[in-house]
């Protein structure tokens, strides 16, 4: 069985894997079956995001604070990742909050193509530590004015329409 | 400490974008292909490593379980790793583990990947990979988080896009020469600039495209080695690391997983300066900018340095450190983890000289691949030598 | 192979039906933070490498091991996952302190089970697309084509498959974790609801919630730490034929070549006569059957005689599922088989409290990653 | 307890609700293709021989499980068999009661080493035996569509 030359990745060497045009599929020349997966969840949100989200009805957001390493963090957790203990007190962060990084995007997440583009940000939120942020949309701006470092703030849903979530927050827009 | 490991064989299928095969048949002709490369049959194998990424993309739960069979699992231990993107450079490590634990003299290491089976697009696959309650309400697109990443990238070092794209450009024409490549067609910088905007400042051409597809490896034991093949590639280095899953607390201008994965391989390699002690390299670059993040992150090159080390040509076939000359995720194809096994093939026929028409003018005689994954939180990395 | 390995610290939240008021991070975090205690380490400097068991379908997340590090403390650590039972991730444990670059690793599985809405619906996606889901069965279907075969082939009784259930789910009233503690009899099965003839509601393991944390560590690492290492003497897993078609339906032989590995390893030649108890998968009555046998503890159609007579009962020769097993304690997915370790690790320390066996210092536990799989991981452990 | 707050109040928990929007097509594969299409058009039953391991694959594969040899050795095996085992089923996919409950079948095919998964009729429980020769009856051949489903079912060989 001893092998001593290896096999060269020469043309020769046939490959298998058979491509196949979207176009096999619609003339029915693959024979093939469906499932649409029925999958669904009710995921418990818990201590922090339960707490988070109910701020979020009351129109704050909400942080945790670790004692240890001084860290005021935004999503809140129950427990400090860094130190490995539980968090210490709750936080009420401000509704302002800095541009880390940004995208103007043209398809939506089901490779749909839009025309104006969705501004997906992580924004720093005020009041957190340097560099906690969360993930969001900005809205009320020229996409091509977004600039990281730009301060925004929150705009919130009417209070009657809202419901304890993160979409609570409509977008964030430059002030 | 431990026995040593060595790749003895490899096998792969083309990367197609819709494959008519099941993906137990993928993993079939994959593994099939890695055994006859070393002349062994199944009766030599110990045990059987699975790497494949999420359920959700081939449409089956327990998806390792389902293709255990086409892997050559069949009343063997078998297990599957995961780690999102980096599984394919990870089943690697799970491989590497069984033998050097000396549970096991030899072992197969499969990836595959069938993408085309989700509907209507695997994009949309990667909504459920963002946190269920404060992240999926937004709808989030797979394209933003690495759109942000890369912008944040960008801006913190002041890089151009013209600077990056030439990646993609050296990419997809190195996968010109490899028979496997899904995409092989040479394009240029203006192409790629004036490509589709997806979400800025990611462009139809900075990105890989989705793919069906398996690879395959045997691992062996020193003394199986030394008896299967004149030319083992020794696993000299693994490493891996899981950053926290608040990855909007991080900074994303670097990728400090990849980086203290890369410095677990390289100590146990011996490896004290990659830059010169590392002489081919293959970067995770599912985008253009992750090839260079990559190359950072392993310490190839200095924190915002890899784009002019691209434009200067280093990293060409020919160059002083060709960086994936196999084509790599943008030009061969992105069967997630069968492309992150893809690249650990790529060296182990590098290393040996049989790579063909690909094969860099340099002697090389050690070479780190990388995979990443996960909500840009992973690094899996290792180091093979001759 | 150098060194030995050694469980040194297990964590565990009570196994209970639902758990609404923490989410699954926090109720990882409160086995780990148990487990951690136990084994008196600090997972940020002392652990070198960590495990978890998950599945993406049952979380409702695809790759779900980026949710993992934060609160096991494995941040910007090696952590991955093993989409497995608990018991393929402490051979993976297992496996890498043996490399002898690991000295302790961490072991990490879970179930949110009340979080799933469609638990069937969820099991559908595992058959496979083209030959079985057409069918469109419930996948409990698969062990009771099992069990009406196993049965026929075995003489094995529904009785007797329903004294596995009685015993079992008696077991757990002893055990304070357990969730599906419950007083059963024979009568029971008359009126209760088929789900796949032979195979009624009672015989199944239904799910609860709860997470398990395992630590291990390596020989030095275990003297150093603990004063009651409990030792990992041997491991094997394996597989089956995936396919329903394929697969041989009355003797698992994949059970039977991982137990084998594991004796091997542990120098076992007589299981029955070398070991004092076991904790195997009972996801459904007529498996602890199976996987007796299979096992090699009794020959196949011993064991129905076995759970008649009283040999598999606490008080019996060769104890089986003492905990409760997951009929009587819940079925915690991937954690089944961790649950099972952790509750064999109590009586190996001799802290099981009225579980407690009177001989308890070498025992084996398995799990099996339930259906339509044929994978399953076997541990032997020892004082 | 390892956490410094829990919630007390049962208003305060809450459920975030969601799902995995999974919509799948699946190839039947290089040895689903011939097997399918044969069945579809001609009413036959193929599998797949491995002389080495002495098995007859049907449904057939490319490759043989136990040894990992590419099968290319088709041969034809009966539509009738032997009941390997059954099951009455109550429940349905979704989870709750059958009004009416389904008869499922293993039956391993004259000639096959392997057996096929399927739904049995014509035939009350009671009469039901593991052993019994049962024969696979398909759809008409027009109705027919390269699927597991052109079995309609499985009934007894006798009836």
């Amino acid at each position: 069985m001893r092998a001593k030359a290896g096999v060269k990745q020469t043309p020769e060497i046939q490959y298998a894997g058979t491509g196949l045009s979207s176009k096999d599929f619609k003339e029915g020349k693959i024979l093939c079956t469906r499932w649409t997966a029925d999958a669904k969840y009710a995921w418990d949100a818990g201590i922090a995001i339960g707490k988070y989200l109910a701020g979020f009805k009351a129109g704050k957001i909400l942080g945790v604070r670790c004692i240890k390493c001084g860290r005021t963090m935004v999503p809140p957790r129950a427990f400090c990742e860094w130190c490995f203990k539980t968090v210490d007190s709750w936080v009420q962060l401000r509704n302002t909050g800095i541009v880390n990084t940004f995208s103007l995007c043209y398809v939506t997440w089901d490779v749909k193509r839009v025309k104006k583009p969705e501004i997906s940000a992580v924004i720093e939120i005020d009041g957190a530590s340097k560099g906690m942020g969360i993930m969001h949309l900005l809205g009320e701006v020229d996409p091509n004015k977004v600039r990281i470092g730009m301060k925004v703030k929150a705009i919130w849903k009417p209070a009657a329409e809202r419901e304890g979530a993160i979409t609570d927050i409509k977008y964030w827009k430059p002030y | 400490m431990g026995q040593r490991v060595a790749i003895v064989g490899a096998g792969m299928t083309k990367f197609v974008r819709r494959a008519q095969e099941t993906g137990k048949e993928l993993a079939f002709h994959a593994t099939r292909m890695a055994l006859d490369s070393c002349e062994m049959n199944l009766d030599q194998i110990d045990a059987v490593c699975l790497g494949t990424a999420p359920d959700t993309f081939d449409g089956v739960h327990m998806k390792g379980e389902y293709l255990s069979d086409g892997a050559g699992a069949w009343g063997k231990p078998y297990m599957r790793c995961y780690v999102g993107g980096g599984t394919g450079v990870f089943s690697v490590i799970q491989g590497w583990y069984h033998i050097a634990s000396g549970l096991c003299d030899t072992c197969l290491v499969v990836c595959e990947e069938k993408m085309s089976s989700y509907q209507p697009h695997a994009q949309a696959a990667f909504l459920t990979i963002f946190d269920h309650t404060t992240e999926r309400p937004l709808k989030p697109n797979l394209l933003w988080i690495f759109a942000m990443e890369m912008n944040r990238y960008m801006t913190t070092y002041g890089l151009r896009k013209e600077d990056i794209v030439q990646v993609a450009v050296k990419n997809k024409r190195n996968a010109l020469d490899h028979p496997c490549a899904q995409i092989a067609k040479a394009v240029t910088a203006e192409d790629i600039l004036n490509s589709e905007v997806l979400a800025w400042p990611v462009q139809r051409l900075d990105v890989s495209p989705v793919s069906d597809g398996a690879v395959a490896l045997v691992l062996a034991s020193e003394s199986i080695a030394r008896k299967v093949t004149d030319k083992p590639v020794w696993i000299e280095g693994v490493g891996w690391s899981l950053d926290t899953a608040y990855w909007t607390n991080r900074d994303l201008c670097y990728p400090r997983y990849v980086e203290e994965a890369a410095r677990m391989a390289y100590t146990m390699a011996g490896v004290t300066d990659p830059r010169h002690q590392i002489h081919i390299a293959e970067p995770y670059d599912p985008f253009d900018y992750k090839e260079l993040h990559h190359m950072e992150g392993l310490m190839l090159c200095g924190k915002g340095e890899a784009p002019q080390m691209t434009v200067d040509g280093i990293t060409q076939r020919d160059g002083e450190l060709p960086v994936c000359p196999s084509g790599g995720l943008l030009g061969v194809g992105n069967p997630i983890a069968a492309a992150g096994l893809m690249k650990v093939a790529e060296l182990f026929w590098q290393l040996r000289g049989e790579a063909g028409k690909r094969q860099v003018s340099r002697k090389v005689k050690r070479g780190v691949a990388q995979a990443w994954g996960d909500l840009m939180q992973v690094g899996t990395v290792v180091v093979v030598g001759i | 192979m150098s060194e030995r390995v050694a469980i040194i610290g297990i964590g565990a939240t009570q196994f209970r039906s639902i758990t609404p008021d923490v989410s699954y991070k926090e109720l990882m975090f409160e086995a780990a933070v148990k487990a951690y205690e136990d084994a008196g380490i600090n997972p940020r400097k002392d652990v070198d490498t960590f495990v978890t068991c998950a599945e993406d379908y049952i979380e409702g997340t695809s790759i779900f091991d980026e949710y993992v590090p934060d609160q096991l403390g494995a941040v910007l650590k090696p952590m991955h996952t093993i989409p497995g039972e608990g018991l393929h991730g402490i051979a993976t444990a297992f496996l890498q302190i043996k490399t002898g670059r690991f000295g302790i690793a961490v072991v990490e599985a879970h179930s949110k089970a009340s979080n799933l809405m469609t638990p069937d619906g969820i099991a559908a996606c595992a058959q496979d697309p083209v030959y079985t889901r057409p069918l469109r069965l419930n996948s409990h279907f698969i062990a009771g084509l099992e069990m009406n075969r196993f049965c026929h082939a075995t003489g094995i009784t529904r009785d007797q498959c329903g004294r596995v259930v009685i015993k079992n789910r008696g077991n757990a009233l002893n055990n304070p974790l357990a969730g599906r503690a419950a007083l059963v009899s024979l009568g029971d099965f008359c009126s209760c609801e088929p789900v796949s003839c032979p195979l009624t509601e009672l015989d199944i393991a239904h799910p609860v919630d709860g997470a398990v944390v395992v630590v291990l560590a390596s020989e030095a690492k275990a003297r150093a730490l603990s004063k009651n290492p409990v030792w990992i003497t041997g491991v094997g897993w394996c597989n089956g034929s995936p396919n329903l078609e394929a697969r041989d339906w009355v003797a698992v032989n994949y059970c039977t070549r991982a137990a084998e590995m594991a004796f091997r390893m542990a120098g076992i030649t007589a299981p029955r006569n070398e070991l004092d108890f076991a904790e195997i998968d009972d996801t459904y009555s007529y498996k602890e059957l199976q996987h007796l046998s299979a096992l090699r503890f009794c020959g196949p159609s011993e064991a129905g005689h076995w759970v008649e007579s009283g040999v598999t009962t606490t008080t019996g020769e060769f104890p089986v599922n003492p905990s409760g097993g997951a009929l009587g304690m819940g079925h915690m997915y991937e954690a089944t088989g961790l649950a099972r370790l952790y509750c064999a690790v109590e009586q190996l320390r001799g802290t099981a409290g009225k579980a407690q066996l009177k001989k308890a210092s070498r025992c084996l536990v398995q799990g099996w990653r339930g259906v339509p799989t044929a994978s399953t991981a076997v541990a032997i452990l020892s004082t | 307890m390892s956490l410094r707050e829990r919630v007390n109040q049962p208003k305060d928990t809450r459920p975030w609700y969601g799902e995995l929007p999974v919509e799948s097509l699946y190839t039947v594969g290089i040895a689903g293709e011939k097997f399918l299409r044969t069945l579809k058009e001609k009413g036959q039953f193929l599998g797949t021989k491995c002389d080495r391991c002495r098995q007859v694959y049907v449904p057939p594969k490319i490759y043989c499980e136990r040894c990992l040899a590419k099968l290319d050795d088709w041969v034809k095996v009966g539509s009738c068999g032997t009941l390997e085992s059954w099951t009455m089923v109550h429940v349905g996919l979704d989870g709750q009661k059958l009004k009416k409950p389904e008869l499922v079948a293993l039956v391993k095919l004259d000639g096959a080493s392997t057996c096929i998964v399927h739904k049995l009729a014509g035939i009350p429980v009671e009469e039901l035996h593991i052993g019994m020769r049962v024969c696979a009856v398909l759809k008409p051949k027009t109705k027919r569509e390269g699927a597991i489903t052109d079995i309609l079912h499985f009934k007894p060989a006798d009836r």
